[in-house]
């Protein structure tokens, strides 16, 4: 199983598109892509999650400890989604509250 | 009833087989695709729970996932050789008063179908017991 | 060495899952698509076979496919507790010249994987051994 | 698993459209729709196999079968195929000798 993960520059942004499915096995992949922005000194990151078809826990978790990291710094993650399944996931946890999420990378970048 | 069972070893590459797996049994039981991905999304937890537990503990022993299905119900159990794990403190918070990912899972799981139930098993290990009613 | 095992019932509706988890196990080991293909084939010949035999027979006890891999191959074993099958007669023909389904099935076996054997088991019913090498 | 079947008749011939993967599962529901359309005096069938994605000897052993049932009417049956994995299917078993193959549903109709 592989993980799109695809990271564009855009102003003062790091947008990062994910394509494929996060769970226990891919998870870690995003984590370090995440990290590796944050030490390149990108602090406003958004993640584009409309090519993402599976998110679980350890994908939530993962995109919990980039917030903490971007949080750190004075920084923002914010989401791409519009998907009903992937916003349900959101939606349980309780963590529409605490990502913005948007429907569009323009919309998610204020461009 | 129709039981099938799959045995992976307690390793995150192989959770998307039993993902795989477990659509296509869900799809051929005729749920719809709602329910399909939410029984997606639950087996991947109680996977990657045993997973997460198993690999701390360096246990190489099989997750053994066992599908039943009947006219009323899919009953699906996911059953490790790991630790035993406390599964009562399903509202802990880190330092920063975020949710822990094993929290966010208890709740996901709790939430997606309409039973789930952990239990430590005979000779070590923890089973969890998902229940989809049709 | 890893170990993937899957059980099904001896029934039709389970063979595409069977063939949908080894078609993602031989991808995670890297297979080419031109491989997977093959495997996806082979494994479904032999399950077929099984299937059929099992239905034939009435027996109800679950058909196990084993998945093993290594640096140098992947093995596959398909067993079942139906009945005892003779597989010597692999050119067979009917009464119009045509190859019998079970001829065509050995055919397909013999030539898309590095290695097919069939064993009676002790207890009853068939193994079928399928060899691929990287 | 479903098999899609869509017969569209041409002329003469009664053409079949297969759609998904003919296994011991649906093979069955192909071997059902063949004999039914000789039931209702199709002697010509074309079977197109563009659309099918997996096919072992239980579809072999189908196609076989219809072959048998139209040539006791003096009748057809031939294949649309292009694909090589399903093309291999059939040089394997020694098939392409039994049954004409073709690259379209035009050529296999002759119109
Ligand atoms: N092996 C298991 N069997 C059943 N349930 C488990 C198992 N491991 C964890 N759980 C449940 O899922 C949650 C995840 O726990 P754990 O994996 O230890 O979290 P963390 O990622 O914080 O280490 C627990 O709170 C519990 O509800
Ligand atoms: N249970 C089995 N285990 C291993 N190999 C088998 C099994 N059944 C059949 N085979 C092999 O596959 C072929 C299929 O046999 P069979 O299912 O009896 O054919 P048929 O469709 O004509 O009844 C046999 O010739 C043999 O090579």
């Amino acid at each position: 199983m592989e993980l799109g993960l695809d990271v564009q520059k855009t102003g003062s942004h790091a947008v990062v598109d994910v394509k494929g499915e996060i769970d226990v096995y891919t998870a870690p992949k995003l984590r370090e892509k995440l990290i590796e922005l944050v030490s390149e000194g990108s602090y406003d990151v958004v993640v584009n999650l409309e090519g993402v078809d599976f998110l679980d826990s350890t994908g939530l978790g993962v995109l919990v400890g980039a917030l903490k990291r971007v949080k750190a710094h004075d920084g923002s993650l914010s989401l791409v989604c519009t998907q009903d399944k992937i916003l349900k996931i959101f939606k349980i946890t309780g963590l529409t509250k605490v990502f913005p999420i948007h429907e569009t990378v323009e919309a998610a970048t204020g461009a | 009833m129709a039981v099938v069972r799959i045995e992976i070893p307690p390793r995150s590459p192989y959770v998307g087989v039993v993902r795989l797996a477990v659509s296509s049994l869900a799809r051929s039981a005729g749920l719809d695709e709602e329910k399909v991905d939410d029984i997606k999304i639950a087996v991947s937890e109680a996977c990657a729970n045993a997973v997460l537990n198993n690999e701390e503990a360096g246990s190489d022993d099989p997750v053994s996932i066992t599908w039943n299905e009947d006219d009323r119900s899919v009953r699906i159990e996911v059953a490790d050789r790991g630790p035993t794990v406390d599964t009562s403190d399903t509202d802990a918070v880190d330092t920063q008063g975020f949710s822990t990912r094993a929290v966010m899972s208890y709740a996901l799981l709790k939430s997606l179908v309409d039973g789930c139930e952990f239990e430590p098993r005979d000779g070590g290990g923890m089973t969890t017991r998902l229940l989809i009613n049709r």
